[in-house]
């Protein structure tokens, strides 16, 4: 069999990045690709899948306090604490066009600020529409804006554009001539940001978000449509998302029950 | 050109290939998508009466000569499986329903609800090693699977498909309870319980410690069982267990199969394994003057 | 530097890896020669109350993910096999005395008369899956476990070592049978019953047909094995199955066994497989900060 | 695990060598040294360890009917019959000096002959001495007299001297120098050969026989002193048989009893 090993790593470092956010680094030796996914296992709590926030060495991931096992990691998990992580998973966004525009929402943007560094290197010029609901939960924004012009959206108002990020992205892809865009963040901003691109007829990629047990297309936790969102995705196109019965719509719920997203 | 067409208990199939229970098998989308990658049938998901979360994470682990696994058989309930089966019917997929349950009435229950969605057949997982308090002690105990597959059979027009677990001192025991039961094929074999320990962190991998160990390693475990089955019952037997290739696939017929399933393979060569492990028996059958799939069931026990 | 020595149920060990029974210890020679590779003990081959032939060849098969055996138990019987016992002792290995009988009285005899050879232990063979009229029955008996190793308690003074079979559906009620026999420790496992097939011949490769299946498919079967027997008895538990790394060795003591026996991978990584896994888990133990070898034992089970 | 694989192969060809012994050829997809063995399973009847009389392509084995599963397998296999064939195990003749004897007694020279070829090959003078009990039991003798002398020993003095093999292989080595000895045959034979070159100083390698089960030195079935003779054999040095306790006095039957040879 193939196998894809997994990587029992010491956390080298954890950042408060947020309130509610932290980046954890450790060094694992494979190559992965902007986009792609681990699935991280805390021990004793859960294993979860993770984008790679930080690609190079140390790699890192980044990750919101959101449930029980993410608090308890949080809450408890100290520098030097081995964590087991296996993977890259998944695809990657493709890097390629002369403008992108990135969209991001929330924590999302651990899943994107890869592909923006990656346009930056290719020599892409790329712009990032980030929104949060605060100014505090806007992360990574020194590594954005090395790479180009950076537009913020606060739900409060608290930085940038009293709003939402969606209609940071509309103006911008209104004003100038984007040849690619990607987006990863709650599903109902994608859905937005998908049509918006779809519209103009803008090739555009979307990180999606499904639970996930396995990682690598097996069980058929994380299906959307006809795909896996964990081997087939986790970026989807424009064209495919357009066709598609469950985004913006539906996901499953742990035991594969329909659910609204 | 050979021919892949085989027959298990009266269910027709194009060739003799069938996604195992629990891959890709949650969903109508995905059961569309194997029936549409070559599979003769694809068994779905082992459905309950209630909607069941399974295990937490970590639920997997891959070895280098297999796959772990204690998923504990998440899934939504017969309620809402209703859509999933349909919507792979309407798609044009074989499908065969895989029920559990805590009794033989549940069984029963379960197994009739599925039954009226359109199956071709129901498939017992009387076997899981994994789900606490669910199909350890069931497939342990000969009785218990003669009960559950006589209940079933009093209420499905559909034939019945037992599938047994290795994890006994006697298989062939355990299809003759089946065969007393009424069931009218077995499939075997479930996954072999095993663990898998991660020295670094001093503790168990899976968050169930326990888990049932499929792809490779098992193959031969899974080739003697069918062999064993095959010497002391008559209904037909539905090998699985470790098949990656088409070879494989010939040995479990050889051994005594009518037909066989596909699992962790699907890690190793993608969803179109069953039409690649097609196009090898095909070609083997053809190399070797076998014209069709009934002339290499149960041959190795000629000798 | 981590210690290796480790001692079960009384003897005394170098360090905790043991030749498994069955591979170069049918004549003193090898198993002088296995010690001096650096085995902590050298269990002897299974020896009967009288000579046995075993099974015709062929009676091995390497797969890619293990080995499948079917020798048959062959052995020069207790009596001519005292030369071999007393020419390993003699050049200083420690030799652990595997016996097996027909029955409770044969084991005794046996057993006796191999404790009188000198050796540090006697092992019960009480799981060979492949020797008609043998192991099969009595591995697959809670109650003849119990029956012989009390019977073989009662004649030697030396710590009975009862070996238990995967082959059950539950093999920590075997343990607990051994232990109200009074077994001192118990190993295991002995090997997964197995086939492999021939396409091209139509036939079993194996002239017995079933056979046994060792390396490294059946690791996650021994190690769950292991486990499941510290978690309900209390006596020391030698690890068997699998094992070809210091690794390895490490995830078998720290689901619960005190030592650990190597057989297959000599294939593998040659006879001197017993210095190369002792190097790897002094290496592993001395960059984790384990100081001995008991400090392992058992830890997984802590979470 | 390093697998090694069954090849299961038809047989090409049967050649009668003698009128108890022939030769199988068959294709099978590995390179092997002379002197090297496979282990040829006789679907049916047995597996047995047999030397490699042609190295080359087709391959070859060649059997004398010897007991139970060598005589059904002359009675019953014609050609096309599938055997299968693993290996190649064991070490080989080491091919080095430039004035070599080979003794051969029997069916050994089935294990001698590709030495005594590839001796011709490397531009050693390789004489050989050949016994068997009658003239028609002396085989391959083209092949030995195109590498250099061949001298024959019959026991009924059928053909050449009427006598031992081991006394032309005296003479022999009395007669000229010679600074490598290849030997195979009855042990008996073996133990003559072995002794009269260490007598007289000259490297000897002798091509042991004994039972197995295995073939790839886990089972023990082989044993010889502290050897196996399917490992570190079955070739074994004069000078480590001058010190052998076994050689020439013990072998072990199937059950691991220690018999005479
Ligand atoms: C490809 C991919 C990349 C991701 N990248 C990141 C990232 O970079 N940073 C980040 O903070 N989060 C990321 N997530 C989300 C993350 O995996 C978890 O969903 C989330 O952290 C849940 O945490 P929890 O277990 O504490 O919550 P829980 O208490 O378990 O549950 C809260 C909710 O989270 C969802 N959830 C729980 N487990 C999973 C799971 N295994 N897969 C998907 N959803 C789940 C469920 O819908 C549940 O209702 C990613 C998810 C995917 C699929
Ligand atoms: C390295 C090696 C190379 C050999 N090369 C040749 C060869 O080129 N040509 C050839 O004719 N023979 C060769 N032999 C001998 C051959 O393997 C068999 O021993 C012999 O042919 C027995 O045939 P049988 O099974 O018909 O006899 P059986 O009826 O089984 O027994 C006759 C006797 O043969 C011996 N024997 C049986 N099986 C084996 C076995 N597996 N290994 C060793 N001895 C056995 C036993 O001592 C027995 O008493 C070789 C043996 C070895 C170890
Ligand atoms: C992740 C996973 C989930 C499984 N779920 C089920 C299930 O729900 N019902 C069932 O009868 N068998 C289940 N099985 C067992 C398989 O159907 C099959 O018997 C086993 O995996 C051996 O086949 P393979 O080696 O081809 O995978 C599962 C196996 C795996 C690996
Ligand atoms: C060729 C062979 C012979 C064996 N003979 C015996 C035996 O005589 N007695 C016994 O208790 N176990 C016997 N075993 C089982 C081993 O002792 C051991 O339990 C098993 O091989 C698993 O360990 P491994 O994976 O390290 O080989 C034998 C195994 C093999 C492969
Ligand atoms: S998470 Fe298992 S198939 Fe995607
Ligand atoms: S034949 Fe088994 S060790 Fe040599």
């Amino acid at each position: 069999m193939a196998r894809r090993p997994m990587h029992i790593v010491p956390l080298l470092g954890i950042l408060d990045e947020t309130h509610d956010t932290r980046t954890y680094r450790f060094r694992a030796d494979f190559t992965a690709k902007p986009g792609q996914f681990v699935m991280v296992w805390i021990p004793k709590h859960d294993e979860l899948p993770m984008a790679l926030s930080y690609l190079g060495d140390p790699k890192g991931v980044t990750i919101r306090e959101y449930g029980d096992a993410t608090e308890a990691f949080a809450a408890e998990s100290v520098k030097g604490d081995l964590v087991g992580i296996r993977g890259p998973y998944g695809n990657a966004f493709v890097i390629e066009g002369s403008r992108a525009l990135a969209v991001a929402g929330g924590v999302g943007i651990a899943s994107i600020i890869a592909a923006v560094e990656a346009c930056a290197d290719s020599g892409i010029e790329v712009e990032t529409a980030f929104g949060a609901r605060t100014e505090g939960e806007l992360t990574f924004l020194d590594r954005l804006k090395r790479c180009g012009p950076v537009h913020l959206a606060t739900d409060d108002g608290s930085a940038g554009h009293h709003g939402f990020v969606t209609d940071i992205a509309a103006n911008l892809l209104a004003g100038r001539h984007f040849d690619m865009v990607l987006t990863c963040g709650p599903e109902i901003m994608m859905k937005k940001v998908v049509e918006a691109a779809n519209a103009r007829g803008i090739p555009v990629q979307a990180s999606l978000e499904r639970y996930m047990k396995c990682g690598i297309g097996i069980c058929d936790a994380c299906a959307f449509d006809e795909y896996l969102v964990c081997y087939d995705g986790p970026i989807f196109w424009g064209d495919v998302l357009a066709k598609s019965h469950d985004f913006g719509r539906w996901r499953r719920d742990i035991s594969g029950r329909r659910v609204k997203v | 050109m050979a021919s892949l067409g085989t027959e298990v208990a009266g269910v027709k199939l194009r060739n003799p290939t069938m996604l195992a229970s629990g891959f890709l098998d949650e969903t109508g989308g995905s059961m569309l998508r194997v029936h549409r990658a070559g599979a003769g049938a694809v068994v779905t998901k082992s459905i309950g009466p209630e909607p069941r979360a399974g295990n937490l994470n970590p639920t997997l682990y891959e070895f280098d000569v297999g796959l772990l696994n204690a998923v504990g058989i998440p899934n939504p309930g017969i309620a809402a499986y209703e859509e999933e089966v349909t919507y792979a019917l309407r798609g044009g997929a074989a499908v065969i329903g895989s029920v559990y349950g805590r009794n033989a009435e549940e069984y029963a229950a379960v197994a009739k609800r599925m039954a009226s969605y359109g199956v071709l057949a129901v498939e017992l997982n009387l076997s899981c090693p994994h789900a606490k308090g669910l199909g350890t002690e069931i497939a342990q105990d000969p009785e218990a699977v003669e009960e559950i597959t006589r209940a079933v059979k009093k209420v499905v027009q559909v034939p019945v498909i037992s599938k047994l677990s290795p994890n006994v001192a006697d298989i062939a025991s355990f299809a003759e309870a089946a065969v007393r039961g009424g069931a009218d094929a077995v499939t075997a074999i479930n996954t072999v319980k095993a663990i898998a320990i991660e020295p670094e962190l001093r503790m168990p991998i899976l968050r169930n410690v326990y888990g049932g160990l499929s792809g490779p390693a098992i193959k031969p475990v899974g080739l003697r069982c069918v062999y064993e089955i095959y010497e002391r019952v008559d209904i037909p037997i539905v090998g699985v267990g470790g098949i990656v290739t088409g070879r494989d696939a010939i040995e479990y017929l050889m051994a005594g199969a009518r037909a066989v399933q596909i699992g962790t393979a699907i890690l190793d060569r993608g969803i179109d394994v069953f039409a690649k492990v097609c196009a090898e028996m095909e070609a083997w059958m053809d190399a070797h003057g076998y014209a069709k799939v009934e002339d290499l069931v149960g041959v190795a026990h000629g000798a």
